[in-house]
């Protein structure tokens, strides 16, 4: 597969680990891949292995999925079960549990949940399905909203009467910010995130390096991408550079992808503040329906409990997208929490610390 | 976050509509183009596919710079590491 | 409550598996996850006995139809034990509705490949049920082998150092009846892989006469298979990721859906653990086949860590290689 | 288009499985429309093989359950053939939201309608389909038995003159499953029959060598297997209304409803031919076995008319018994 | 079973036999049995094989089943495809073929029918759905009709607006007077039919003495009933006799049931006219729901297509129904008509003549 | 035409909707008695049922009648037949 294939490349990868290696030195080095995808990029090829000891990768809160709190999945779920009512969701939501079990459990209760490949799908079902209201049960951060956007926009463009969203789509800069301002931050620098990046550009990143004075590089998620990241981490340290470098040039431009930008503006705005799972209420961190697309709002069209649910006590899934723990390190971890019994939403998807970690990585450990 | 895949555009399906097909390795699926109608992709183009949308178009001369790049930047500290362990007090 | 999970043949089938149908018929002879019992004939002969219902929706796909898997799944059950398959039974649950040509299609397709495959269909039953209290059509095949003298296939004879092969490349059924459902609109020339490897399990068993183990990855795939080899051997597993056969399109639709073909089914391959001084001619046997020609050792088995299935990646790290849990769904991250 | 008639063991049925199975999977072995072949193994012995799905709504009914049926079904139809069944599998068809409880219940109820029948359940399958694609769940089981040497039991060895037997009081499983579905609105003491018949089937070879000819009169009831019983010795079949032996509540539930209760499904009895002169000791031995106290002589083989089931009428009359045509409706008129 | 088995007594039956032997002497008689339920006893209980020769029992047009026009079976499936509609009918109704198939083949091909014992149930069908629109397809004469009256009654106390009838209740009378003004009526008496009776009363039969010149004698259904009745029959003749006698008279009184005719009265008008298989239209044979009734009407909720289909070329139910011809006699029986594959009514309801002979008589003609 | 059984009253379930239990040999089923209210029937009467309804309450005294009278009938004649049996030309 073309730009896979030439960044999978093992011998190219040796070189990148002893220029690591090299460049790390005695030191010890902890880098935050924000990202979940560049999670599962290291356990799923087994990266963790490869780097020197010095260097630690600290999984961060880059999982869509993972930050979801459990009273908005019961609201999922509540919707689903709203006669009438198809709820549509990405494969990777069907087994978030909330606090009244997953879209998966619904589902065999009877509730009609369908998974899809993409946006335009649950529109397509929409308008095979006359008689029923599809809801599309959107997450993602600002890769995945511009899709949602162009969705909203041509289901408005085809005056659909039976669609709505139910918008859970956030923004990845407020949560770097919080975790930038943990008391007992760790980290040496940041693996920025690639995909989202393709949309807000490299540029949003800066108050990292000027603010708080860690290094970031923007990554691609093919294992090459991932070690060169951290060695232009430690380049930068070691030359004494902290700056915000982009080694996702392919794709990731500094401004981004302004028409996305656009769309994603004529669509949502932000919400005042929205609770991430584990890392509580954070301010501006997320977006809903403009007024002009109330009718297509999930929100306002039913009268969802909206209820807070209170993570599972032995959850510290919080912790662990803070980077406080490694995911081994909860106690639950393996025993009570593993992904055929998530506890947590760092067990479902694969793109979850805790998940990648149990999958690929639990080897390690033995 | 955010499966990403790089697909090849080979048939503008629908250009009002911006929706194209892009071939993964011989799969083929219609997508949206309208993210990145602006940059005017061309069939032949590579695309960076996540949930049925193009999110970017695969800057080629880019990637090969950044191929480049980590072979520089793995080749550069293999010397050193050679040099160094040459030259390291033992 | 049963969910799909539990049926997708990964860790969530086993665990129900073991809670309700291996605690209420506890017996000695039970096989509680294997691909079918050998029982002991008072001529001492041994009598391979296996069924599965098949379910496969839609009916037909690229490469064939629930009438193919309903024959080959439990022809290969049957070879799975290292049995020669003999006779099938085959039980129908019928909507009401269903057109009758379409049945005699599937019976058509059921005849013809008993017929490739050597066996016979010697008993049925119909039956059909109200609209809306099935989908459609639920084939139930049960068969009846023959084990050969000497013949010992069990997870307990694995010995570390042995070669873990499979007969062919991965992931196709499982992907082309995924496309085929159309609703991720994707379209591949991928087809079905399903076919009876009885024939060339023989081939395999004349070749390498010490192999120790067989297994038919169907639902929850090569990964699922491993999974089940290292828990019943008490020992691990570690493939080689460049070594495991994957068509490229089979590879790519798997990128693109975020899915790891090691968890996709296949209905016409088989693996094999063999001791190392037979993996060669084991190999050779099974490439001279024309269905064995994309064989390969894709592992070895260690002496641990006991029960993990890792895998070497292609660029030289170690990961593992879980179980699937629930069914494969598309993902987006 | 199939409909629901097809499913009821009457002559609809007769006609799919002709028109589609038997026609598809022609085989010398085939056993088309009979309980289960018997196959020739190479040591000699002769194996019997059979199978059921099961289906029945509602799962629980007055006197047993879809578990019970599913092992007694199987095990009766190899009965039939002469066999001593052993080794049951056992696949399940699962409604994703079905309780585990329920599932663990029914393998609870077939675990001890296995032990009690003898048998082992030594293989199953699992699997799990989408809400509304099955209703709750679907049981097929299939069946493995030995047959004596020397056991030949066929229509073709009935002779005019031999006795017809059936193993007790009929119609209780159709009628209790019929008024358990509750549309009906009747309340009657009406437990299912459904027990495994392979004890008594002993006791009837032991005490009546020559038996020709064993039937389960399930689906359908005792007419239809009479029917098949004459289109399969190419004789007749003569019947005595006052020796069938009905409860009296089956009787007025037929008689309320317009059924007869000769098209009521049965699943712990069985139908046997003997000769004449063997059939006083068979009856005895029937009556001697607590599952045999109402056992009675029916009727008798006729030279003609050939292919049709005759019954003597209380009232001295002479009427034909047809083969069920279609499901059991209850009618007004 | 009291009530049925003392008329099931075999002596007796022996004695009756011999009577009517003895009454019949040297003479042919040809009997009509008007209703379909004696045709059932004649057949079920073997009786044809014990009359004499000289005594022919004739099978009349009283099956309900047997006289409902295809067109109107046709109706009733168009109903039960409508979205929203629960067909409920009696199980004798589902086999039935109109020009498109039976209901049993309407709801194999995924139709909503559902089979009843009580017009009462089909109430409680809709009661129990009450977002569905719940049809009751009434068929049967006076025995019947009175339960749909109640039923009607009760759905309008209830206020229900999900349920209807689509009425096809015939009254008995006018087809036994078109039996009998056929030119060619070769008949010497008629079995009155006992239970539609316990309705209508004995009285309505007086016109076929009166202006025809053939004795009724109404009859119960146990077998004893019917041979008693042939008996009576008999001896009128001998006797020079021609009148109604009742030999039901533990349940039909003269003047029937005035309840059940008063509350019929309320609910139900005559039609003009109605159309018999194979007798044609038969005028103020049937009955419609009154105006009062409209909004349970199915006729009036629903634009029926109301198409009349011709019946099959090879369908001789006419000649059977008037008595013409026996069963045997027409050219389809037992080959292309049996009630597997069933080309005329009468071969469909086990009431049916051509259904009861072949079902329970057919070894006579080997 | 019209399937009746008898069946015995066994409880008035709900007099203002006329609605009571009949047995028929064991077998239980609440029926409609609205058709014969003003006979005013009873538990232990036996009633004629049709369609879940009493169409008319079975009259004990007339069924012996009839009984009777068939039997008279029958005997009648058979009289009649040993009679004519012994004085008729053979
Ligand atoms: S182990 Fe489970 S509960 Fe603990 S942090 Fe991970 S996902 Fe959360
Ligand atoms: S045989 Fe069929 S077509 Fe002929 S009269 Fe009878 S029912 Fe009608
Ligand atoms: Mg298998
Ligand atoms: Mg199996
Ligand atoms: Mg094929
Ligand atoms: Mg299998
Ligand atoms: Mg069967
Ligand atoms: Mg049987
Ligand atoms: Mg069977
Ligand atoms: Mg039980
Ligand atoms: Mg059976
Ligand atoms: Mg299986």
């Amino acid at each position: 597969m073309r730009f896979v294939d030439e960044f999978r490349d093992p011998a190219a990868a040796r070189a990148l680990v002893a220029a690591i290696a090299e460049l790390a030195g005695t030191d010890s080095y902890a880098f935050m891949e924000v990202c979940g995808g560049h999670t599962h990029t290291i356990y799923r090829h087994g990266i963790q292995h490869l780097l020197p000891e010095s260097v630690e990768l600290v999984h961060g809160p880059g999982c869509p999925v993972c930050v979801i709190p459990m009273g908005r999945v019961d609201d999922a779920i509540w919707l689903a079960e709203q006669p009438g009512v198809v709820l549509t969701s990405f494969g990777d939501m069907m087994r978030v549990p909330g606090g009244r079990g997953s879209l998966l459990e619904a589902r065999a209760r009877g509730a009609d949940v369908r998974f899809v490949y993409s946006p335009l799908d649950a529109l397509g079902v929409a308008l095979d399905n006359p008689d029923r209201h599809v809801v599309f049960f959107a997450v993602g951060f600002e890769t995945t909203a511009p899709s949602t956007a162009v969705t909203l926009l041509r289901a408005r463009e085809l005056g659909l009467t039976n669609f709505s969203v139910f918008c859970n789509h956030v923004t990845i800069i407020p949560p770097l910010r919080a975790i930038l301002r943990s008391p007992d931050l760790r980290l040496s620098g940041f693996i920025g995130p690639g995909h989202v990046s393709t949309v807000v550009g490299s540029r949003p990143y800066r108050f990292v390096p000027e603010a708080h004075g860690k290094p970031v590089v923007v990554a691609g998620f093919e294992p090459l991408d991932v070690l060169a990241a951290v060695a232009m981490l430690l380049r930068q340290i070691r030359q004494g550079r902290c700056e915000v470098e982009n080694q996702y040039g392919r794709v990731v431009r500094e401004e981004g992808n302004p028409q996305a930008l656009a769309l994603m503006a004529r669509v949502f705005e932000l919400r005042p503040h929205f609770e991430w799972r584990g890392l509580g209420f954070i301010a501006q961190s997320a977006l809903r329906l403009t007024d002009d697309f109330a009718r297509f709002d999930a929100e306002r069209r039913f009268d969802m409990p909206g209820v807070r649910v209170a993570d599972p006590k032995a959850c510290q899934c919080g912790e662990v997208l803070k980077g406080a723990i490694k995911p081994w390190e909860c106690k639950v971890f393996g025993t009570a929490c593993t992904p055929q019994t998530p506890i947590g939403t760092c067990m479902v998807s694969s793109e979850g610390a805790c998940a990648a970690y149990y999958t690929f990585g639990r080897m390690a450990l033995r | 976050m955010c499966l990403g895949i790089p697909g090849r555009l080979v048939e503008i399906v629908d250009a009002g509509q911006h929706l194209a097909t892009v071939d993964v390795s011989g799969v083929r699926r219609t997508i949206s183009i309208r993210l990145v109608a602006a940059d005017g992709p061309q069939v032949g183009d590579w695309v960076l596919v996540h949930v049925g949308f193009a999110l970017a178009v695969i800057d080629e001369d880019e990637a090969t710079r950044t191929l480049e790049a980590m072979e520089k930047l793995g080749a550069a500290y293999q010397d050193e590491i050679e040099a160094f362990g040459s030259s390291a007090i033992p | 409550m049963v969910t799909a999970a539990h049926g997708a043949g990964g860790s969530a089938s086993a665990e129900l598996i073991e809670a309700v149908f291996v605690d209420a018929f506890r017996n000695p002879a039970l096989d509680a996850l294997g691909d079918g019992a050998v029982l002991p004939l008072p001529s001492g002969e041994s009598l391979a006995f296996s069924t599965d219902s098949f379910v496969v929706r839609p009916l037909r796909f690229p490469g064939g139809s629930i009438g193919d898997l309903a024959v080959h799944g439990t022809v290969n059950d049957l070879a799975m034990t290292g049995a020669r398959p003999l006779w099938l039974s085959a039980a129908f649950v019928i909507e009401e509705g269903f057109p009758v040509d379409e049945l005699r299609r599937v019976a058509g397709d059921m005849a013809e490949a008993a017929r490739a495959a050597g066996v016979e269909v010697v008993t049925g039953d119909t039956k059909v049920v109200d609209t809306g209290a099935a989908d459609g059509l639920i084939v139930t095949t049960a068969g009846v082998g023959l084990v050969p003298p000497g013949r010992q296939l069990s997870a307990r004879r694995v010995r570390p150092g042995d070669r873990v092969l499979v007969s062919g490349t991965i992931g196709e059924h499982g992907m082309a009846v995924m496309i085929a459902r159309g609703n991720l609109a994707i379209d591949a020339a991928i087809r079905s892989d399903t076919a009876a490897v009885n024939a060339l399990v023989e081939e395999l068993l004349a070749a390498a006469p010490s192999t120790r183990w067989l297994r038919d990855p169907t639902r929850g795939g090569v990964g699922t298979a491993c999974n089940e080899l290292a828990r019943d051997s008490g020992l691990g597993v570690l493939l080689d990721e460049c070594s495991v056969p994957v068509r490229p399109d089979v590879r790519g639709a798997c990128e693109l859906l975020g899915i790891d073909p090691l968890h996709v089914a296949n209905e016409g391959r088989f693996l094999a653990v063999v001791p190392p001084e037979q993996a060669p001619a084991a190999l050779a046997a099974l490439r001279e086949h024309p269905r064995g020609r994309s064989a390969a050792v894709i592992g070895e088995i260690t002496e641990g860590p006991a029960g993990i299935v890792a895998m070497r990646t292609a660029l030289g790290g170690t990961r593992i290689v879980d179980m699937l849990v629930g069914d494969p769904l598309p993902r987006i991250c």
